[in-house]
């Protein structure tokens, strides 16, 4: 991927495209609250001394005590978008979106304040802007499904700080299947369910293509976080129709700072790239298919 | 004397035993994450690059991981730029760092092997090189790593090519890991480096293979005592200095197996868990109390 | 059909596939320790004994264990009462189990092998014998289940002995051990099974053995990946029956051993956390939904 | 070891040497209370449908969640002597004395009130009678140090409520090293220790060398537990005065139940026995030496 025009002026320590570097190691943060909506939870933590992350970006996450257990599951870290951020010099303060689906989700969902969290981040590529994908755009519009709500929550605070429009389009499977809407409190958002307990019953990818129908794409810019099946079908109408769009995608990850190559995701052009330097956000145009074994949020 | 500090390793002199084990950690990559503290607290004494073939290789389909409760299987398939790109792109990045580096290479016959030692190793940045040799031979279809002969016969080939230090780093998957470890150093070898990964293959319950490649291998704590009963055999059976791996997580891991004979110690699966597990790990070896002379250690 | 129903092991009718390892529960002394229960719930469809040699043996100075956090080193080395005190003392107590009794043998040559292989068999009370060529704990030279040709020498002798069911219980200590299951199968044995244990030495941090013995072998959770990489590169080499072993804690694991090719499978390290482990490992199997036809499981 | 004649009518369901047998598999025990005592911890669990053991008898346990953590030991379950019990039909109350020596003690110390404990047991080999193991027997003298009060503790009171006559001699290194006493309440004891901090300055075994010069050896009956050295010291003493004793002593052990061949202990005869079916307790007599590598209570 070759370097791009930086056309906006980043914050102080910022490196290539944009990413927040993550001090070197594993470093304790704490809990200080773990609540639940929806179906999942919202994990909350100090980062003394830590910075700032951009929008997109994730940290690697493990429970100070008990991850493993009977010689078990988990053994790894667990990669997490960060969802909400705030704080200032003394550290950084970090919210995750957690849906329950493994040993190790499992755990985390069980933390207490005051317990310790083993993070290391802020890793990998944030979204960019509007304009730096769309040299005529005009805002942005934000699809997300299921947890895949995390990242596009911080991005949307972001986004809105800087006064760039911005609509969010999200869709749920079923009640069990959602939550983190919180985290969009004081937003333009529209919903979909796939069961219609709330808004649109059916996806949330019928309510993007009415909106790029009305809209014009030629000033569109799309930003998609979710399960597979929503990602390839945002990414293929973003295709037909023309339209700028990136997505956050995932992938198994062991080390999440480029150390395994572990986390590849197959390029348009053949080849991988490790999801975890090179990503998580790509390009939609980058990647052939988003219907990648275990390539987007649940 | 501590047990963490300077050592010489085939005439390559390491501030303190503890190496990375190659393919576990990208410096480049590192840097991207981290920035220049990569660099202002490199945590190993010497860089192992991940291995380079003679071609750019992609690696193998995803999924490539695998986690068990105490380590991992992975089938990554030595994805590499090639030694064009290897020596265009990486190398003036990874001479940057602050300790020797040790270039690892891999090829299928010692006629691939050949041009590659040669190329990197005519590279005033590059210290030594690592030979991988867990690979197959396409003449003989038979695992160079697996058969003494083989390992033989590819040093005669390579021993000449370089006056570099040649590090052999052998598989775990053998009877009988000395036998190669002999076979290497009368080849000329200047040091071992064991245990590569154990053949592994986390399936499905419907028999259904999970890793892209079918099978990988397996690294991190579960295979720590495999990786002593070989480093203590390898030690034993030669002369020429050993670096230990597998499984090392603490300080104490170290520690034992530069007890069990090794002169340097590499962590591999440990740093994924924490980029800076290297660090720890040297600093609770420099704890350590120096072991008294004779002293069992047993209760 | 249940994953769990019954199964024919080279002739022998098990009422389900699970089994247990050899050494790891002696039914004897579970009779002891929980009385006539044993019988009553026998959580095993067959029951292999500890390996049984010519002579007596004291086996190994303690400490002849060492945990892992997956798994455990042992170094048993193999105490029994020799052919003589098992076949007075331990089989009549044996012959009471509810289930077909499979009778596990080693020694040091095939001369040694044949009158041991020849008396066991001589006993109705009998199903089949295993051969075990592979402990890692006693050092016999030369380590026949290491080598083909060994192997086939070995059934040369013994073939001709019975014409009850002769189980060849492979090592994991080598680079491939289909090698040794084609030899097995054309020496004529009727099945296989593996994996014994893993070449291993816990030291302590100044280099010391821990095991009395020195070494020892490595079994639990931490060889199910390498377990389940062997039954399937075996299952897929040979057309004889496949007892998988290794790492076994759950109907899953169970199931997966099933699904790579094996006809049954057994349960070792995990009955000394819970002696009736084999039960709810059936328990588990039994459990699991058939898996649909050509189904990947992958999500 | 030969069968021995069984002077004293047993319990019903009781077995070869007395020993109570154990349901056949694990099952899981709900703690009820977990108290410090001294250096040590007082753990004592619910054991429904469980039986009473007999004094000498061990439990395997392992705590229900968290037995292992990153991958890490504990893996096996853990050895513990009955210290107490109590109970009928229903089941048993079952208290163990613990020190926090390594993962597994660490892990059981932090159990809570209504924690799971997975528990196999009771197991191996409890004491003799005094008659059985000398037909003039007086009465028995108990000599317990450290840890080992434990089995001690419920042999004690089997015997008073069998009106055996017995006298407590109990050793402690240090402050740190002690703990259990309450056990004892309501009987005979003397207590030594190292550092002088309770009772005689020096060792326990001293105790035992006076009483057994005063008393006649003829009509002795030695029961000893603790660590290896206090165990070696016994057993020599009662060899010189030819008095019976015996002595309930430790290996490291996977299973319990004689099925891994681990938890080998030397015999005077040659060869081993396997410590969790052919003891925990032993004659004296049948042993070379009590100082094994872990063959005591430390
Ligand atoms: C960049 C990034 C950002 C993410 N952000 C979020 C987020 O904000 N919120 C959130 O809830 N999740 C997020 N995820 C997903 C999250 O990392 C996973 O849900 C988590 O790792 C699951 O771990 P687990 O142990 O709970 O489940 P696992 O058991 O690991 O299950 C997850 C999947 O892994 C596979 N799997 C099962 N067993 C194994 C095994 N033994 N070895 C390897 N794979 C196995 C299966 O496909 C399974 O469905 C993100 C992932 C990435 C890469
Ligand atoms: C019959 C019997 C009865 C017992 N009764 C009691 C009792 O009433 N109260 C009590 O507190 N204790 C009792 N014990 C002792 C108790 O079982 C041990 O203290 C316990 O197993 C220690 O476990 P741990 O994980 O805490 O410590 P460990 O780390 O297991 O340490 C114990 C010892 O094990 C050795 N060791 C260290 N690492 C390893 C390893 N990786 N693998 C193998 N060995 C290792 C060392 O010698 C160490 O000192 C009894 C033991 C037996 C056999
Ligand atoms: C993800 C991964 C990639 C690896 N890549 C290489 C490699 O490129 N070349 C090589 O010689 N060894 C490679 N190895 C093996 C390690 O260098 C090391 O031998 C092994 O992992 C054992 O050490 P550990 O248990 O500390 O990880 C790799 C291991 C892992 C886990
Ligand atoms: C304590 C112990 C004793 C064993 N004794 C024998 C034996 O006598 N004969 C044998 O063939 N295998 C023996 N084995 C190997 C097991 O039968 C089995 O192959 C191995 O433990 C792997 O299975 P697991 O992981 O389920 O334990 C022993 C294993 C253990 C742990
Ligand atoms: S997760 Fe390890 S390289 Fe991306
Ligand atoms: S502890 Fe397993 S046989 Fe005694």
């Amino acid at each position: 991927m070759p370097a791009r025009a930086d056309s906006e002026p980043r914050a102080a320590g910022r490196g290539e495209d944009g990413r927040v570097p993550a001090p070197f190691g594993r470093r304790r943060g704490e809990v200080i609250a773990n609540e639940p909506s929806g179906g999942y939870r919202i994990i909350t933590a100090l980062d003394p001394g830590g910075p700032l992350p951009a929008a997109g970006q994730f940290y690697m996450l493990a429970t100070e005590g008990g991850w493993g257990g009977d010689g078990e599951r988990p053994f790894l870290p667990r990669a997490f978008s960060v969802a909400e951020a705030t704080g200032g010099a003394e550290g950084a303060r970090l919210s995750f979106l957690v849906e329950d689906v493994g040993p190790g989700t499992a755990r985390l969902a069980t933390l207490s304040e005051g317990d310790g969290l083993l993070l290391t981040g802020p890793l990998g590529r944030p979204f960019s802007t509007p304009d730096e994908l769309n040299p005529d755009a005009a805002g942005a519009i934000l699809v997300g499904g299921g947890i895949g709500l995390a990242p596009l929550a911080i991005w949307r605070r972001t986004l809105a700080s800087r006064g760039i429009p911005e609509r969010s389009l999200l869709g749920f499977r079923d009640r069990q299947h959602s939550g983190g809407l919180e985290l969009f409190r004081c937003s333009e958002i529209r919903l979909a369910s796939e069961d219609g307990h709330a808004g649109h019953r059916g996806y949330v990818t019928d309510l993007l293509e009415r909106m790029l129908a009305g809209d014009s794409a030629r000033t569109a810019v799309v930003y998609a976080c979710g399960p597979p099946a929503m990602l390839e079908a945002v990414r293929a109408l973003c295709e037909l129709r023309g339209v700028a769009a990136e997505l956050a995608m995932e992938s198994p990850m062991a080390c999440g700072f480029g150390a395994c190559f572990g986390c590849a995701m197959p390029l348009r052009s053949g080849g991988y790239m490790r999801l975890c330097v090179d990503g998580p956000v790509v390009r939609a145009a980058d990647v052939e298919t988003a219907l990648v074994m275990g390539a987007g949020h649940r | 004397m501590s047990p963490a500090g300077a050592v010489d390793l085939c005439g390559i002199e390491l501030a303190h035993p503890i190496i990375n084990a190659s393919g576990t950690f990208d410096a480049i990559a590192a840097r991207r994450a981290f920035g220049d503290a990569v660099l202002e607290r490199f945590p190993f004494s010497a860089y192992v690059s991940k291995t380079i073939t003679p071609a750019a290789r992609t690696g193998n389909p995803p999924p490539r991981l695998w986690e068990e409760g105490a380590g991992m299987v992975n089938s990554i398939g030595l994805p590499n730029k090639g030694l064009e790109g290897f020596l265009e792109a990486d190398l003036p990045l990874l001479a940057e760092l602050p300790v020797p580096l040790i270039v690892s290479v891999m090829a299928t016959s010692a006629e691939q092997f050949a041009p590659l030692v040669e190329a990197v190793a005519d590279r005033s940045e590059v210290a030594a090189l690592e030979l991988n040799v867990s690979c197959p031979n396409v003449h003989s279809g038979l695992i160079v790593g697996e058969e003494p002969d083989e390992t033989a016969a590819l040093m005669a080939t390579l021993r000449p090519l370089t006056a570099k230090p040649l590090i052999v780093k052998l598989t775990p998957n053998v009877a009988e890991p000395a036998t190669i470890a002999i076979a290497a150093e009368q080849g000329g070898a200047d040091a071992v480096s064991l245990i590569n990964t154990l053949k592994a293959a986390p399936l499905l319950v419907d028999g259904t293979p999970w890793l892209g490649a079918g099978s990988g291998g397996l690294s991190g704590p579960a295979v720590r005592t495999i990786a002593l009963k070989q480093v203590a055999d390898v030690a034993a059976a030669i002369e020429i200095p050993v670096v230990g791996m597998g499984g090392v997580e603490r300080g104490s891991d170290a520690a034992t197996l530069l007890a069990a004979g090794a002169t340097a110690v590499a962590v591999g699966t440990a740093s994924f868990r924490d980029p800076l597990a290297a660090e720890r790990i040297r600093a609770e070896l420099e704890a350590l109390q120096p072991v008294a002379g004779g002293g069992s250690g047993k209760p």
